[in-house]
């Protein structure tokens, strides 16, 4: 579904990305390991058109969508849980996540105000409270619901359980895990290796700009040693 | 022979433009008549717009004396445009010829033998029309100026020759075009007479704004020229009709001076022709005259000397200087009539003769 | 911050310095009063891109200190020129070496006056509050009808310096070449001192400063203090050039022309404001001589430098380079 | 008492006025942080356009839909061309661009109209005054005035507050590209605002027509008042401008008319005038200053803003 | 003072956001040289807290005491000239100047004479060197000349510390420093952290248990603005009432 080869980006005279590679599936949970800094988060950004790539191909859905602007390409199914939440402060709860809802591939049981109010009850209480003077993780579940509110084929999460209590970050994980069985492809950025060995199809990890080994969970028992000189834990 | 180079500096910009396009206008009208001579010189105007800023004024008047050597300057319309390059114009032997703006300052015990002005002095501008409004036999009197200097001496000018009692006395801030406030303030008041000084858009707000209270044809006006000129008469139509107006000049002077300047003016440019006009070309005609005695301005003795004597068919009538250099002339009654469905000012009797203004006395040349 | 484009600015200096000569060869003697104009706004741009570009102050009442700087130096005169002292006990004077300073001094009491009371707030409401006070003051001026009111006030000669003749305009302009060459030099000094790093960090992130245990609105009182004093000097400097003053001088379009003198040059840039001065009235000027609609001229320049450049002209020249 | 209510009912109008132009700004410059100076120049535009169609086929009602429309293309055009590559830079940059186009403006229109003011006639239904109370009588014009501004007044705080699209321009205002990336083509929903705002400040260009001369230069005079109002109520709240502007009105006309009276019971007459007078020319400024230093953030400020 | 009395001292402490009680009664010691955990779920009130300590929110009752002093109504910078020190859970840093900058001027704004208007601030020696070790060993130290708009996520994170650092605080207010950081970065962290005992008390606000269970001398739990348990990790790790409020199942994905 998402295809990304040969990406390459830069901030003004700075290359940050050299070769990214990446596949997502359908139905499948993939996800981006690397240490900071080292384009992860600029990844998603070119793949969304927020960042526009130098070189290389992301093709979503059958079409090739860079250098397309971001609403068109979060148009075609895309939705994002950005790093460091970026809710809409001015807007209460409530309509952050209606202002940008939509169920554009006509999904027969699509998120909804309640579905999400479900998913975090938190949220529910705070509905009328302005988003700005919401607590770091409440934003965070904000974020996520905002997201899911778009109704997308394939989502991405970038660093989505950072700043939330255990308690919460067990529970997003069982949502991503119920989202996955639901046959919601997504793309993760998490530190958390742990949780993900388990609940990813497939991993990526990108060291300086580039793609530098990617396999299944298998392969990343295999592999442990690199693995942990890329990432480290 | 060179041609004559003769520098102004006007305000074309901003919502006072129309007064500069009209004083100008005149000018190169007059000089066009003249076959690009004045007084059988040739001239070659030079036009430039202070943006009503002092400071530009006074850039616009350096280059103009220094770079392009010229030594006759006019234009001005607005006094603190005056006050700033007035000084140096004539601190540095040049001339300067007023079409409009006469503050106080320069008039008494600031006057200098190389400043004189062809349209009035400020303060005699608006003594007309008490005058006028206490011969009419108004017992009470409303008055309304923007608050500023201008207004406040309009105000000042009216009051000294208003024999009857101050009734209301209001000032609104400078800009402002909403009068409601001071038309109930009217109502409240109901005065024998109104006597408002508001040049240009906002004399049309204000004339508007009367009528739509009602008062036109209730609560007589008397106005000094500046609040009714031809533009706004033009704006403002039929709402005018029955207002008297205190002037030095109007349309239908019956002098020769005038029927042909008048006649030109309407040939050449579609639009009423102002006081503002009058004046430009009077200043214009005083020039010729000078031009024509002493044929250029470097020879500043005879040139001084030639204006000073004022010898020209002025298109008021009668035109002389005074002590301090400014003019001392004859003041009209007009009144708004309804000509054939067109609002016109018509004249009606004159109420001063050979008025000059307090300053003259202070002055010491 | 860059440098001190020392070499740059020795140049310049001595082709300033060379400038009415220039000019009186070239057969445009009148240049060298547009210079003048042009470092004194320079000045007074520059002092305000202090609290605007350096501090991130945005203020759009700086020509209140403009016009008071001019005052003081008309009112001094006016009551020397009268011989009446001022409130019956202040002399007047025409002693410029008397009234520069204090000139400077007066701007920076108002300065600290309305600086106290607009820094309580932030953001597009500083904007507006510094407007308002300058506002006021605007029409304390019109209103002073003992000090000419809206017609202002004549200096019919100006200040005296050590047997100067200041009517004279290549002495005028020497003299303000010399303030404004040790202006800038002290201005250079400034913003690269311990203080302006402070300056430049609470313009930043005010919360950070404070954070580092920084009283940030003490900090930018101050700065906005020393800005309001260099306009100050500005508007004597101008006073004495023109020999006159008016409520102009502090009308919110002076204060507006003064930002836009900043913009164009390039914002936290030294001499940026001083090149925008120097674009904007030249630009003017040329334009006014050419055509009675120079303003549509000047709106097309100003947007065009906007719309192709970051940083205004200084940026521009830099990328050139 | 009569005098009294005449005033108050002066003032709303002139409230309702500064309302529209504010409206239009506060969206505008609070919402999408675009500081627009231009907008005055929209106002200019929509009553010269208006007027002159007027003028041409001799009907109030036909110059109506024509300053509408001109002034609201005005400001789509302004927007595509100018302001939409201002969103991401400075707002220094925004006062400079935004005054470029006021020179601009005011020099197009004396090439096409001239130097002459110009005026709007009154629709003959509203030339006269109607008798509200036994002894105030009122012009209808005016009381047209009123009714449109509440009218849309009403209009736009449900668009604000109640619609998506409302939602949108404000989520907008924080974070463009998050609204962006998440689906929503934010360039033409601004495109529209602004040309909204314009609209409105063509309304309340010709709607002034008639009671004061159109002519260059009008729109930098009115444009003061508005910013102080945005400020005052609360960058960018409707409700805000709304408030600030009705109250700014009626303290505004209600000052002038009675301070000086006021003043002359307690002190020697040309001493309450000068005082009076220079008390209410400060009136809108010494109240902003005023209301800023109590509340800083003006009336009713909206979380969240950014600031500058 | 005395040596070893507490040196921050919270009592009482209220803060209400309209209806909601974002501070209930807090009262809290913090001793010298101490890490202080606190816990709690999202939105309990821990930002809360910690702003109300740095004077960034005033707070509605009660009293806060810093070194003895009651510091409840001081301003920050006069709470920061006493010795304390801040990150901020959503990062806040001088986006224009370089790393090397922003960490130079935190050691200038510590070391004083910032009202010198005739220096030269990149020519004070001794700043410019305490900024340079300051930032060596840390994972900044080859970032120096990088501003600060242009770093990750991860590295702002470091760099609010290594700011916080210059300050020498007695007492540190730590919000989330390891959110965001990599399994590698966080244990540097944790390193770190552990280096500042002797230099600093730490009152640590963070969600990675692995990290507080690492540091923690003692652990609060703030729940609904309350402190429902205070004491070692391991009386907090087996508080019951903790497990379900906050830490739930052991293992995060079962
Ligand atoms: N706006 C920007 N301008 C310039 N450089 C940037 C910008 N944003 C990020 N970078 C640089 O790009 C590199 C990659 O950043 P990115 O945010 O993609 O990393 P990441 O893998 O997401 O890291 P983290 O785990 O810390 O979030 C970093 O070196 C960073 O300094
Ligand atoms: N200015 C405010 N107005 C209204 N409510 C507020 C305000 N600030 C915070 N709150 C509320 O107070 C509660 C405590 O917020 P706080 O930010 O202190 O939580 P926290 O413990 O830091 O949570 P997290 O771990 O998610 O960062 C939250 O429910 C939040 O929504
Ligand atoms: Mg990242
Ligand atoms: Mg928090």
């Amino acid at each position: 579904m998402l295809s990304v080869t040969g990406l390459q980006a830069a901030y003004g005279a700075s290359q940050v990305l050299h070769d990214v590679e990446l596949q997502v599936k359908d139905g499948e949970v993939v996800t981006l390991l690397g240490r900071n800094g080292m384009g992860k988060t600029t990844t998603v950004r070119s793949i969304m058109g927020l960042v526009s790539p130098r070189a290389g191909r992301v093709s979503f859905s059958g079409q090739e969508v860079q250098g397309r602007p971001p609403e068109r390409i979060a148009r075609l199914g895309i939705g994002l849980v950005p790093e460091g939440r970026q809710v809409f402060p001015s807007l209460t709860v409530r309509e952050n996540l209606v202002a940008t809802a939509a169920n554009r591939l006509h999904r027969p049981d699509p998120w909804v105000l309640e579905t999400v109010y479900e998913l975090f009850p938190r949220l529910k209480e705070r509905a009328g409270q302005s988003a700005g003077t919401l607590s770091g993780g409440e934003q965070q579940m904000l974020a996520v619901g905002r997201a899911l509110m778009t109704n997308p084929r394939l989502l991405i999460l970038d660093e989505a359980t950072e700043g939330l209590a255990p308690v919460i970050r067990t529970e997003i994980w069982h949502c991503i895990a119920h989202l996955k069985q639901a046959g919601q492809s997504i793309l993760l950025i998490d530190k958390n290796l742990a949780v993900l060995k388990r609940l990813a199809d497939r991993h990526y990890i990108i060291e300086k700009g580039r793609t530098v080994w990617s396999g299944n969970a298998a392969d990343l028992e295999r592999d442990a040693a690199r693995v942990h000189g890329y990432v480290g834990l | 022979q060179d041609a004559v180079k003769i520098g102004m500096i006007t305000t074309l910009s901003g919502p006072a433009g129309y007064l500069g396009q009209d004083i100008r206008d005149a000018m190169q009208l007059a000089i066009e008549m003249g076959g690009g001579k004045l007084g059988g010189v040739p001239v070659d105007l030079v036009v430039e717009d202070d943006g009503l800023k002092p400071g530009k004024g006074r850039e616009i008047a350096d280059k103009f004396m220094q770079n392009d050597g010229i030594k006759l300057l006019t234009g001005i319309v607005f006094s603190n445009v005056a006050n700033a390059v007035v000084p140096e114009v004539v601190d540095n032997g040049a001339f300067y010829i007023s079409p409009n703006a006469a503050p106080s300052t320069l008039a008494g015990k600031g006057c200098s033998e190389n400043y004189f002005v062809v349209s009035w002095q400020n303060d005699a501008l608006h003594e007309p029309a008490g005058v006028a409004a206490t011969a009419a036999g108004y017992k009470s009197a409303f008055v309304m100026a923007p608050n500023y200097q201008a207004g406040k001496d309009a105000i000042a000018g009216f009051k000294r020759t208003f024999k009857g009692e101050i009734v209301g006395e209001v000032y609104t801030p400078l800009g402002q075009t909403d009068f409601a406030s001071g038309m109930a303030q009217i109502r409240a008041a109901n005065p024998d007479v109104v006597y408002e000084f508001y040049p240009g858009g906002m004399g049309i707000a204000f004339l508007k704004q009367y009528s739509q209270a009602g008062f036109t044809g209730k609560i007589p006006m008397v106005l000094s020229e500046p609040s009714l000129d031809a533009v706004i008469l033009k704006a403002v139509g039929q709402a005018a009709v029955g207002i008297e107006v205190t002037s030095h000049w109007n349309r239908d002077f019956d002098n020769a001076a005038n029927k042909a300047f008048v006649a030109a003016w309407d040939k050449k440019y579609n639009r009423p022709i102002t006081t503002y006009a009058s004046q430009g070309y009077d200043t214009a005609m005083l020039i010729a005259s000078a031009l024509k005695e002493a044929g250029s301005p470097d020879n500043a003795d005879a040139f001084r000397d030639a204006l000073r004597k004022a010898d020209f068919a002025s298109v008021r009538g009668k035109f002389a200087f005074g002590q301090n250099q400014h003019p001392v002339q004859d003041w009209y009654l007009l009144k708004i009539e309804d000509v054939d469905g067109t609002p016109t000012a018509v004249t009606q009797k004159k109420i001063l003769s050979d008025y000059g203004d307090p300053y003259a006395s202070q002055c010491k040349m | 911050m860059r440098p001190f484009p020392l070499i740059g600015a020795l140049v310049t200096l001595a082709l300033l310095a060379v400038l009415p000569q220039m000019a009186g060869a070239l057969g445009a003697p009148a240049t060298t009063q547009i210079a003048t104009r042009v470092l004194i706004y320079g000045i007074a741009a520059a002092s305000l891109n202090f609290a605007l570009g350096y501090g991130g102050m945005v203020s759009f009442g700086h020509a209140a200190f403009f016009g008071i700087g001019g005052y003081v130096v008309a009112i001094l005169y006016s009551h020397w020129f009268a011989d009446a002292p001022l409130l019956g006990v202040i002399p007047g004077t025409n002693q410029l070496l008397i009234t520069l300073p204090l000139a400077v001094l007066v701007a920076g009491v108002f300065a600290a006056l309305i600086g106290a009371l607009s820094l309580r707030t932030g953001g597009v409401q500083f904007i507006m509050i510094t407007l308002a006070f300058a506002q006021m003051l605007f029409f304390l001026f019109v209103s002073l009808k003992a000090y000419g009111g809206e017609d202002g006030l004549s200096i019919r000669r100006p200040n005296e310096f050590f047997g100067l003749n200041l009517r004279d305009r290549e002495t005028m302009y020497y003299l303000t070449l010399g303030v404004a060459a040790l202006f800038f030099a002290g201005l250079h000094r400034l913003v690269n001192s311990s203080f302006g790093a402070m300056i430049a960090g609470i313009r930043q992130n005010e919360r950070r400063m404070e954070a580092l245990g920084i009283a940030t609105y003490r900090y930018k009182l101050f700065a906005f203090i020393l800005s309001g004093m260099g306009v100050g000097l500005a508007g004597a400097l101008m006073a004495n050039a023109m020999r006159y003053v008016s409520p102009d001088m502090m009308h919110w379009s002076r204060s507006g022309e003064l930002m836009i003198m900043v913009i164009l040059g390039g914002t936290g840039t030294l001499f940026g404001p001083l090149i925008g001065a120097a674009v904007l009235l030249v630009l003017e000027t040329w334009l006014a001589g050419w055509t009675e609609n120079w303003n549509l001229g000047v709106g097309i320049v100003l947007l065009a430098v906007v719309m192709f450049s970051r940083g205004g002209v200084s940026a521009l020249l830099r990328r050139r380079k | 008492m009569i005098l009294v209510l005449e005033q108050i009912l002066n003032g709303l109008q002139y409230g309702v006025m500064l309302f529209l132009l504010a409206a239009g700004l506060t969206l505008i410059f609070g919402i999408m942080g675009v500081i627009n100076l231009a907008h005055g120049s929209l106002y200019m535009i929509g009553a010269y356009a208006g007027t002159w169609v007027a003028a041409e086929t001799g009907s109030f009602w036909l110059g109506l839909p024509a300053a509408l429309a001109v002034a609201g293309l005005a400001g789509v055009i302004v927007e595509a061309t100018v302001v939409r590559r201002l969103y991401t830079r400075s707002h220094l940059d925004q006062v400079l661009a935004t005054f470029a186009l006021i020179l601009m403006a005011n020099e197009a229109i004396t090439l096409m109209f001239g130097r002459q003011p110009v005026f709007t006639p009154l629709p003959a239904a509203f030339s006269g005054s109607v008798g509200l109370l036994p002894g105030l009588f009122y012009p209808t014009y005016r009381l047209l005035i009123i009714a449109a501004g509440l009218i849309v007044a009403g209009g736009l705080y449900l668009l604000i507050n109640r619609t998506r699209v409302g939602m949108l321009v404000r989520a907008g205002a924080t974070n463009r590209e998050m609204v962006r990336a998440l689906g929503v083509d934010i360039r033409r929903l601004y495109t529209l605002v602004f040309g909204l705002g314009a609209l409105l400040a063509g309304l309340a260009g010709y709607m002034t027509g008639p009671i004061s001369a159109v002519q260059v230069g009008m729109g930098e005079r009115i444009l003061l008042p508005a910013f102080v109002v945005v400020v005052i109520g609360g960058v960018g709240s409707i409700r805000g401008a709304f408030v600030a502007g009705i109250s700014l009105g009626v303290i505004d006309t209600c000052l002038r008319a009675f301070l000086p009276g006021m003043l002359r019971g307690l002190m020697p007459i040309s001493q309450a005038d000068a005082l009076g007078l220079g008390i209410s020319s400060m009136g809108i400024y010494l109240l902003m200053a005023v209301v800023l230093l109590v509340r800083p953030r003006g009336l009713f400020p909206v979380t969240g803003q950014g600031g500058f | 003072m005395n040596a070893n009395g507490p040196i921050l001292q919270i009592e009482g402490l209220e803060k209400r956001f309209g209806g909601l009680t974002a501070t209930d009664g807090v009262t809290l010691d913090l001793r010298p040289g101490e890490i202080h955990a606190l816990i709690g779920p999202n939105g309990a009130g821990k930002s809360t807290l910690i702003n109300q300590l740095c004077g960034e929110l005033a707070p509605d009752a009660g009293t806060i005491r810093l070194m003895g002093r009651d510091v409840t109504h001081l301003p920050t910078h006069a709470r920061v000239a006493l010795g304390l020190g801040r990150t901020f859970q959503v990062t806040s840093l001088l986006d224009d100047c370089t790393v090397g900058e922003s960490v130079a001027l935190a050691v200038q704004a510590h070391a004083g004479g910032n009202l010198r208007l005739w220096d030269r601030a990149k020519g004070r020696r001794v700043v410019q060197a305490r900024a340079e070790a300051l930032l060596a060993g840390t994972g900044l130290e080859d970032r120096a000349g990088v501003p600060s708009a242009d770093l990750s996520h991860g590295e702002r994170k470091q760099l609010e510390l290594v700011m916080a650092l210059a300050l020498e605080p007695a007492l540190m207010l730590l919000d989330e420093p390891m959110a965001g950081l990599g399994p590698v970065e966080s244990q540097q962290m944790v390193t770190v952290l552990r280096g500042l005992r002797d230099q600093t008390a730490i009152l640590l606000v963070e969600h990675d248990m692995e990290a507080v269970f690492a540091l923690a001398d003692r652990i609060s739990v703030l729940v609904y603005g309350r402190i429902i348990a205070t004491g070692s990790v391991e009386e907090i790790r087996d508080n019951a009432e903790v497990r379900e409020a906050y830490l739930g199942g052991e293992d995060e994905l079962c």
